[in-house]
């Protein structure tokens, strides 16, 4: 029946069999992929588990663990801002805010693991005796875990109401999210006797499960933690970013009016896709934090978050290994090239924005998938060896477009 | 398609080259074939008519004349020389004035305004920036209203004024899409009477898109459009009932 | 009580005002080309280095007296030809692209601050020098029919190539004339800028004090304003930019020249930020972040006000500037001292960060009522 | 060490081969024109370490970013002491080098360098920071690793760590002084204003407590976020608390200074009535300021170029050959300079760098003739050092209007806050430690 | 059948100034199939706006299925069962035409169920053969971007009915498609008419005289006349709109 609808040559009915054909296999076919991605990912997370450290120590960079560690908390957030910007086309640069908020709620979990009665000692030289109510809650481990992820979704989702209902889209919605930074900003920063101002609150020292956090057991137990939590992250936006809402993410990006047309109310996706990133980055801020061993006002400075969104356009946007790894080439990069060059880093931090930007728009995966894999199967001449995302070079279905549409531009 | 080989050339005047050639013309719109193999010839002095319905892509053939939209196939000459590599502006300055659909009046600039960016289009700018009194001649309208918006005017002083702007830059070729849509009858009349006042006096090729058939008649040459091809084309005198059935009426 | 009201309004009307030359030159851009410049902070910084240099340049000079007006024009100039170079550049090819133009912008900006703490004869020449041989050899090359396919190569050959000629040109040279050609001109360390004589101090009225810098920047701003709106209404380049602006294809269908006026705009709004940047020298520091303090707050001017409005921008530069000096000075909690959790409440937002705090927040507030700013654009929308 | 080398080496040429030769040209040639001196060694710090004929010392302050205006010429004073130091033939017969790193203005990142000076680096010592914020950052850094740092500018004290030595100077040592002088000299009306962070903040909070204590009267505060050149509203305030004229107790810092005097001049709020004391504007800042604004008004610190010494004059000289005639010297960049003959003198005493703990009890009662005087390493980590006020002339430095005769002690746990009155600090008595009940 | 899906009443929608729409009056029948014709200008595309919630009236009133849309947005219009489809196709160009019509024929438009929902077999049987009805069963599951225009003017066809609207709004189908094309898209509304009522704007008359029954001339913001295609084409009015008027020519002569 499939067959019995358009006049088509005979040559290509053949072709459009082995098309039916596997367009019937396509379902265990898809299960085995996910299976095999799963298996990737899981590797990809066991090496860096069990091998990188030990090689890294090993080789006398015992520190870039820790680095490895933070910028891997770095890629949750990264994989926020994929998220809506990738794939939903919003560009928020205001993800510090949520980064932040994250890592102080954190962070003042931490700094009040005291014996009873006592304050966190950034306190005294303000003259503050008593816990201002904000501290409170903080006391609870459950409470605070809430904190960091639904904190950040909770004001991301207030923000993004306001802003989304009216229909502020693109720029302004960016310059928006700008301000939003800055109005935090200011706030942490000013608020002194509350949350200590520029200084920031110090997770270093503070002690849990008889530890200090600075201890190794403590950050190898982090530098764990991140890691899953990482390849939760990643699995939650495979889940988001496939199937029906994944679809819907795409046709917001796409055709945001068609989607009202068709019945859909866009602003409600976008809050979600927004709230669910700032969630994301609240996580990740809160790793950061631990693992850098404090949080500042200076993690909501417009720079920071402009940052990554580079990150994500570097690796590649709309793609979820991009973002990840973006974010690894871009933080070990600065953190290389600032040891060699400290002086004209900024050279290369614009560069690279401008490069980003004008030359590379699709990042390095985007690159690798386009022109990279031509390259490389030229020089080579050989099939290229299956991928976790088979790029559209192999897929039987363009071939057959390609040569069906040139072909009915020659003709008239 | 019976109109497809019917193609006369127009009567060649004794010696000019034609002001505009256009030759084996194919536009794309992403995917889509909007012109196909367009062929068309405009001789100085002479009034062109392309004449077929909404859609059939004789806006898209202007569009593609000014450089607003690039050809994928095909060649454009003006006066002889090619234009396909020139842009807008430059087509512009070399002596196409184009009136398009819609009018495309600047809205928030005065009328005068609008006259005088006309100016635009010499090569050699006048120091002092005046409008000359044929301008008003020819839309006397005009000359009572010149420090009004051109967003508040009515679509026929509109219309007016967007001609009388294409004048101001001394056009060798005057592009009109019609020029006639959704205005009152008795300025359609005016400004029918302009047009032809314009190339009597100034002798300039007039090439123009209407569905009017009071105005098409106006006109030396027609040419028919429909999908995206030329189907018929001959003088006007000779535009039969038949022909307007086809391609042009309800 | 008096001298305190006419504080008020001259304080207000003052930030307002150098938020609004601040602005000008942004709304400018924005407005008219859909461009996000973020680099717009970085250019006024480099308006106000220009006014450093004419500063250092004419000491000791009878025209120091009168050197503010030289680094005006100098900033200007100095400012829109970089402007121009930027638009030709990079932006040209980012448009209608706004949030590819602002992270676009956004690396020009940190590039230029790094510019101003490593600029040295070192590095101009061979900046210069790259420029030169690479596209010198381009230019040449570029005739050559068979060019387009050439492209690639003749990159990746070239750019490495003219980068290293150039570098060890420099090199070799910096380690001849060691110290004066590498010294740095500016370096990371803060430049100062005194305003001539005349400027400093201030004007006393009823017991209070007018600045004269700031009354300088007011009547600047104004000026500003009235030339820049004179320059739209009653010149040709102003007329064919309105005309771009309303109508592009339009435009260009009547023979104006497009990228020119492009251009163009580009450098006038550039020209403009470089006059903000000489004007801001005379109340802070010069430095490289200088610029940065800015740019949110521009932004925020351009947006309240209403994207391509100048009316827009200057209603809301002084409200912006008025409400952030009454709430962050204790006008507010003075005013309010009968209702006390009102005055608790200003008292608590009255320092200059919190001040702005509530202003951001009464932005977005107002945004809700009027998502398109005081005067939104009818029509045509700039959208991402 | 050449292992480490090597890998680094080749991340860099592996990911870009051919740019790598072009940003090395290109990047070492800035830090050549800011250091010449030192650069040798900083650039080719890795590949001369193999020879095992040096030390390898860290120095991590700001070099981009905002505090990079202030911490930039420290640099360069801890580069001038590390040539003087190896041309007078080094430390235990060994070549000082030094590896810089860049703090970035953000204070997670100071903390990261850090962790990579001592790590991989392994660095003897680290010569570092500018903010409280910084040096909080990198402060468990080096207690976790048991390592050492030299923190070269005043600051607000409250703090004592086994870890640090502090070489600017405690309250005690600036900012009390000046208030007591101003309360003798200038009124008891005062106004403050700080940028906000803990180190203004805290200085108020002494400052108040002294006042309060002494006397004087604090008739209002204000603070302006780090950076912000907005300061109107602050004037302002000023105006409205102190209308007939009284004391401005100033502990901006950066660039908000400069449109602070810049208003307060066009406001009429001139120096003979509104005298200011700045702790944190010294001659680097009087020039990047503007004199003509300046003139008049008052600093506190330890050591001001005009200090009349033979000390002050090689320095002061040493420093101008070095990097130019234009250059000035300041207090924090003297602190930072003896601090890494301290370091030196402490080694030397000790015999070993490698040893934190002898080098630590080795600098306890190391004496210098530095340029501000004869100065002293206490117990507490801090100095004994001079101090002094000066007022703002027409050449950009300043004319000392007073000055003790004798080092004054240090006190970091200060006696006028209720929390910490009554703690000492001393690292030479185990049983002592960071902070004790001395009554 | 007469009961009237959709009507109109004195509706003016004013731009600035610009009557875009001028006291205009229209209704339709449950399961008629309109074509609306006018010369460009006439208000055409605005009048679809006005009824899918893209523009608000300025004064007049729209009434679907017997009540009023004032003060609905677009979302809740088109889930009161108006489908709408554009000039040029609309279409999600990064997603296949499954998917595509997948996100329209979901019944539950809520955020919940687009992250928890999963399309019932129901569902996907309704896709598969819509799939077949606008014949893209070889591409199916290609990007979008990849169709040619024909292909995509059929796809957002088949998104609007896989919406199972009660009201198909359709803005010129065969713009830019060739005639095997056209024919196609005519033969699938027509088999569409038989249980939607539809408004098809249009100026191909050809393809017009195809589909159409009754006809309505749109002018200058206002229905000028209505009828069937014979009616309309005869209509001295409509042949003036279109040709201008006919004495004219005599007296110009």
């Amino acid at each position: 029946m499939i067959l019995a609808h358009r006049s088509l040559e005979a040559g290509s009915l053949q072709l459009e069999i082995k098309l039916v054909d596997a367009l019937i296999q396509s379902k265990p076919k898809a299960r085995q992929r996910l299976l095999l991605e799963a298996g990737i990912v899981a590797a990809i997370a066991l090496l860096l588990l069990f091998v990188i450290p030990p090689i890294l120590v090993g080789s006398g960079q015992g520190f870039r663990v820790n680095l490895l560690g933070r910028y891997l908390a770095l890629a949750i957030a990264a994989l926020g801002i994929d998220l809506i910007w990738g794939f939903t086309g919003i560009l928020s640069l205001g993800h510090g805010v949520f980064f932040a908020l994250g890592g102080y709620s954190l962070a003042m979990f931490l700094l009040l693991q005291l014996p009873d009665g006592q304050l966190p000692d950034f306190f005294s030289p303000y003259g503050v005796t008593e816990l201002p109510w904000l501290w409170q809650p903080f006391y609870s481990l459950p409470f605070t875990l809430f904190a960091i992820v639904f904190i950040p979704t909770i004001v991301a989702a207030i923000l993004g109401y306001l802003v989304f209902r009216n229909r502020i889209r693109g720029v302004y919605f960016s310059i928006l999210t700008q301000a939003a930074l800055i109005v935090f900003f200011n706030f942490f920063n000013g608020q002194q006797k509350l949350i200590n101002g520029t200084n920031g609150l110090k997770t270093d020292t503070a002690t849990i499960f008889g530890q200090t956090v600075s201890s190794p057991p403590i950050q190898a137990f982090l530098y764990t933690l991140t890691i899953l939590l990482l390849v939760g992250g990643y699995a939650l936006s495979r889940w988001l970013t496939s199937g029906r809402s994944g679809r819907l993410l795409v046709a917001v990006r796409d055709d945001e009016a068609r989607m009202r047309f068709s019945g859909y109310d866009p602003t409600m996706f976008k809050v979600l896709v927004f709230a669910i990133s700032a969630g994301l980055a609240g996580i990740a801020g809160a790793l950061y934090t631990v693992q850098s061993g404090i949080i500042t006002p200076q993690a909501m400075n417009i720079a920071f978050s402009i940052e990554m969104v580079i990150w994500v356009a570097v690796g590649g946007r709309a793609t979820i290994v991009g973002a990840i790894l973006g974010t690894l080439i871009v933080n070990f990069a600065k953190s290389i090239l600032s040891e060699q060059y400290a002086q004209i880093w900024y050279f290369f931090q614009g560069g690279l924005f401008l490069i980003v930007v004008t030359v590379l728009p699709g990042g390095i995966l985007g690159w690798l998938r386009e022109d990279g894999v031509r390259l490389v199967r030229s020089q080579i001449n050989k099939r290229r060896p299956l991928q976790t995302y088979p790029s559209l070079e192999e897929d039987p279905d363009v071939q057959y477009e390609r040569k069906n549409l040139t072909n009915r531009e020659s003709d008239r | 398609m019976s109109y497809a080989n019917a193609t006369l050339e127009p009567t060649k005047p004794d010696t000019d080259l034609p002001m505009l050639e256009v030759n084996d013309l194919n536009v794309y719109y992403g995917e889509s074939h909007i012109l196909r193999d367009v062929n068309m010839t405009v001789f100085p002095g002479k009034m062109v008519c392309l004449i077929g319905r909404n859609g059939v892509g004789k806006t898209t053939m202007l569009k593609t004349l000014m450089g607003i939209l690039k050809p994928r196939s095909g060649n454009l000459k003006l006066d002889g020389h090619s234009i396909i590599a020139r842009t807008t502006d430059q087509r512009a300055r070399l002596g196409i004035g184009y009136v398009p659909q819609g009018r495309e009046v600047i809205p928030r600039l005065t009328i005068k305004e609008n006259l005088i960016l006309g100016l635009e289009a010499l090569l050699e700018r006048p120091k002092k920036q005046e409008i000359p009194e044929e301008i008003f001649e020819l839309f006397p309208v005009l000359k009572t209203m010149l420090s009004r918006m051109g967003g508040d005017l009515s679509g026929g002083q509109q219309q007016q004024l967007a001609i009388a702007r294409a004048l101001m830059g001394r056009p060798r070729l005057l592009v009109l899409d019609e020029p006639t849509e959704g205005i009152q009858p008795s300025i359609i009349l005016e400004i029918e009477a302009a047009v032809r006042r314009i190339i009597e006096t100034t002798g300039i090729s007039v090439l123009l898109v209407e569905q009017h058939l009071h105005f098409v008649r106006q006109a030396d040459w027609y040419y028919a459009m429909q999908k995206g091809s030329m189907v018929a084309s001959g003088p006007t005198s000779q535009l039969s009932n038949d022909v307007i059935q086809q391609f042009l009426a309800v | 009580m008096l001298s305190g009201l006419l504080d008020g309004i001259f304080s207000g009307i003052s930030l307002g005002s150098v938020l609004l030359l601040a602005a000008l030159g942004l709304a400018i851009v924005f407005g008219l080309m859909g461009v996000i410049n973020m680099a717009h902070g970085e250019l006024m910084m480099l308006g106000a280095y220009t006014t450093y240099m004419v500063q250092n340049a004419l000491k000791g000079t009878p025209l120091f007296g009168i050197y503010i007006f030289i680094a005006l024009i100098a900033a200007f100039i100095v400012t829109a030809i970089f402007g121009l170079v930027l638009e030709r550049g990079v932006i040209r090819y980012l448009y209608g692209r706004p949030l590819e133009t602002l992270l676009a912008t956004w690396g020009v900006s940190l590039i230029l601050q790094q510019l101003v703490r490593s600029v040295s004869w070192q590095l101009v020449t061979i900046v210069a020098l790259f420029c030169l041989l690479f596209f010198g050899a381009m230019w040449i090359v570029a005739r050559r029919t068979d060019f387009e396919r050439a492209r690639g190569w003749f990159l990746t050959i070239m750019i490495p190539l003219s980068a290293a000629a150039a570098i060890a040109t420099g090199n070799v040279l910096g380690t001849l004339y060691k110290p004066a050609f590498t010294k740095l001109w500016f370096d990371a360390r803060n430049v100062d800028v005194t305003a001539p004589k005349w400027l400093r101090g201030g004007f006393p009225i009823a017991g209070t004090q007018f600045s004269y810098a700031r009354i300088f920047i007011i009547v600047l701003t104004i000026a500003c304003v009235v030339g820049v709106y004179w320059f739209l209404n009653n010149t040709s380049w102003g007329l064919r930019i309105r005309s771009v602006t309303q109508n592009r294809t339009m435009s260009a269908c009547l023979g104006i020249p497009t990228k020119k006026v492009d251009a163009l705009t580009f450098a006038l709004g550039s020209g403009l930020a470089g006059l903000a940047g000489c004007a801001v020298s005379l109340l802070g520091s010069v430095g490289p972040n200088t610029g940065q303090n800015y740019i949110v707050d521009t932004f925020m001017v351009v947006v309240v006000g209403g994207v391509g409005k100048l009316a827009g921008s200057i209603i809301a530069a002084l409200a912006i500037g008025t409400a952030n000096y009454l709430i962050g000075s204790n006008t507010l909690v003075d005013l309010t001292a009968p209702i006390k959790p009102l005055s608790d409440t200003f008292a608590f937002f009255s320092t200059i960060s919190m001040a702005k705090v509530l202003v951001f927040a009464l932005i977005i507030a107002f945004l809700q009522f009027r998502p398109g700013g005081l005067f939104p654009q009818k029509g045509r929308t700039v959208d991402a | 060490m050449a292992k480490s080398f090597g890998r680094r080496e080749f991340m860099i040429l592996g990911s870009t081969a051919a740019g790598s030769i072009l940003l090395k040209a290109c990047g070492s040639n800035p830090s050549t024109t800011a250091s010449p001196g030192a650069s040798p060694a900083a650039s080719t710090a890795a590949s001369t370490s193999a020879a095992g004929n040096t030390v390898k010392v860290g120095i991590l302050h700001s070099l981009s970013g905002t505090m990079a205006i202030s911490e930039k010429s420290v640099v360069d004073a801890e580069n001038l002491a590390i040539e003087e130091i190896n041309k007078a033939g080094g430390v235990l017969g060994k070549q000082i080098e030094a590896i810089i790193e860049d703090g970035n203005s953000d204070w997670p990142t100071f903390a990261e360098k850090a962790k990579k000076l001592i790590d991989q680096d392994k660095v003897a010592t680290v010569f570092g920071c500018w903010t409280s914020a910084s040096r909080k950052a990198v402060l468990p850094v080096f207690e976790s690793k048991n390592s050492l740092l030299w923190y070269p500018v005043q600051y607000e004290g409250q703090e004592c760590s086994k870890n640090v030595f502090y070489t600017g100077a405690a309250p005690n040592q600036q900012i009390e002084p000046s208030v007591d002088w101003l309360l003798e000299n200038k009124g008891k009306e005062f106004f403050l204003v700080g940028s906000d962070y803990v180190f203004p903040r805290t200085a108020n909070t002494i400052i108040k407590a002294q006042l309060a204590a002494k006397g004087g009267n604090t008739v209002g505060e204000d603070y302006i976020p780090l950076g912000s050149t907005e300061v109107k509203s602050v004037i302002q305030k000023i105006k409205q608390a102190l209308p007939n004229g009284g004391v401005i107790y100033n502990s901006l810092n950066g660039d908000s200074n400069v449109a602070f005097f810049k208003e307060l001049q066009a406001s009429g709020l001139n120096p003979d009535k509104y005298p200011s004391m700045s702790v944190s504007i010294a001659e680097e800042e009087v020039k990047a300021i503007g004199v003509d604004y300046l003139q008049g008004h008052y600093a506190a610190w330890n050591y001001f170029q005009t200090v009349n010494s033979p000390a002050s004059t090689k320095f002061v000289d040493a420093f101008k050959a070095k990097y130019g005639s234009d250059r000035v010297v300041n207090d924090p960049m003297e602190a930072a300079y003896i601090m890494v003959y301290l370091w030196k003198q402490s080694v030397e005493k000790a015999g070993t760098y490698e040893d934190l703990e002898k080098v630590k009890t080795a600098a306890y009662g190391q004496t210098f003739d530095a340029p501000e005087g004869r100065i002293t390493m206490n117990p507490n980590h801090h100095l004994s050092k001079f101090v002094r006020i000066g007022e703002v002339g027409e050449d950009s430095l300043f004319k000392i209007v007073y000055e003790t005769k004798e080092a004054v002690k240090p006190v970091p746990w200060n006696q006028f806050v209720a929390d910490t009155k009554g703690f000492a600090c001393d690292w030479s008595d185990p049983a002592k430690g960071g902070k004790y009940k001395t009554t | 059948m007469s009961e009237k899906i959709l009507q109109i009443e004195n509706l003016t929608v004013n731009f600035d100034g610009f009557r875009a729409l001028n006291n205009l009056n229209f209704s339709l029948d449950t399961g008629e199939l309109r074509v609306i014709i006018g010369p460009n200008g006439a208000g055409k595309t605005t009048f679809l706006d006005v009824i899918t919630g893209k523009t608000k009236p300025t004064t007049g009133q729209v009434t679907f299925k017997g009540k009023s849309i004032k003060g609905n947005v677009e979302y809740q219009i088109a889930r009161l069962g108006v489908g709408r489809k554009f000039q040029t196709p609309r279409i999600y160009l990064n997603l296949t035409p499954r998917e595509n019509l997948e996100l329209s024929c979901n019944r539950y438009k809520n955020v919940w169920n687009a992250l928890f929902g999963k399309p019932s077999s129901a569902e996907r049987r309704t896709v598969a053969g819509l799939i077949e009805t606008i014949g893209l069963e070889t591409k199916a599951d290609l990007k979008a971007a990849l169709l040619s225009h024909g292909e995509k003017q059929r796809l957002e066809i088949g998104m609007l009915v896989a919406q199972s609207p009660d009201l198909l709004l359709v803005d010129e189908p065969v713009a830019g498609l060739t005639d095997e094309e056209t024919e196609n898209v005519g033969n699938l509304l027509l088999a569409l008419a038989e249980s939607h009522s539809i408004i098809v704007i249009e100026h191909d008359m050809e393809f017009v005289r195809q589909i159409a029954r009754k006809v309505t001339v749109l002018h200058q913001g206002t229905v000028l006349c209505e009828g069937s295609m014979d009616e309309v084409q005869n209509d001295p009015r409509v042949i003036e709109v279109y040709l201008g008027k006919q004495e004219d020519d005599h007296a110009a002569a």
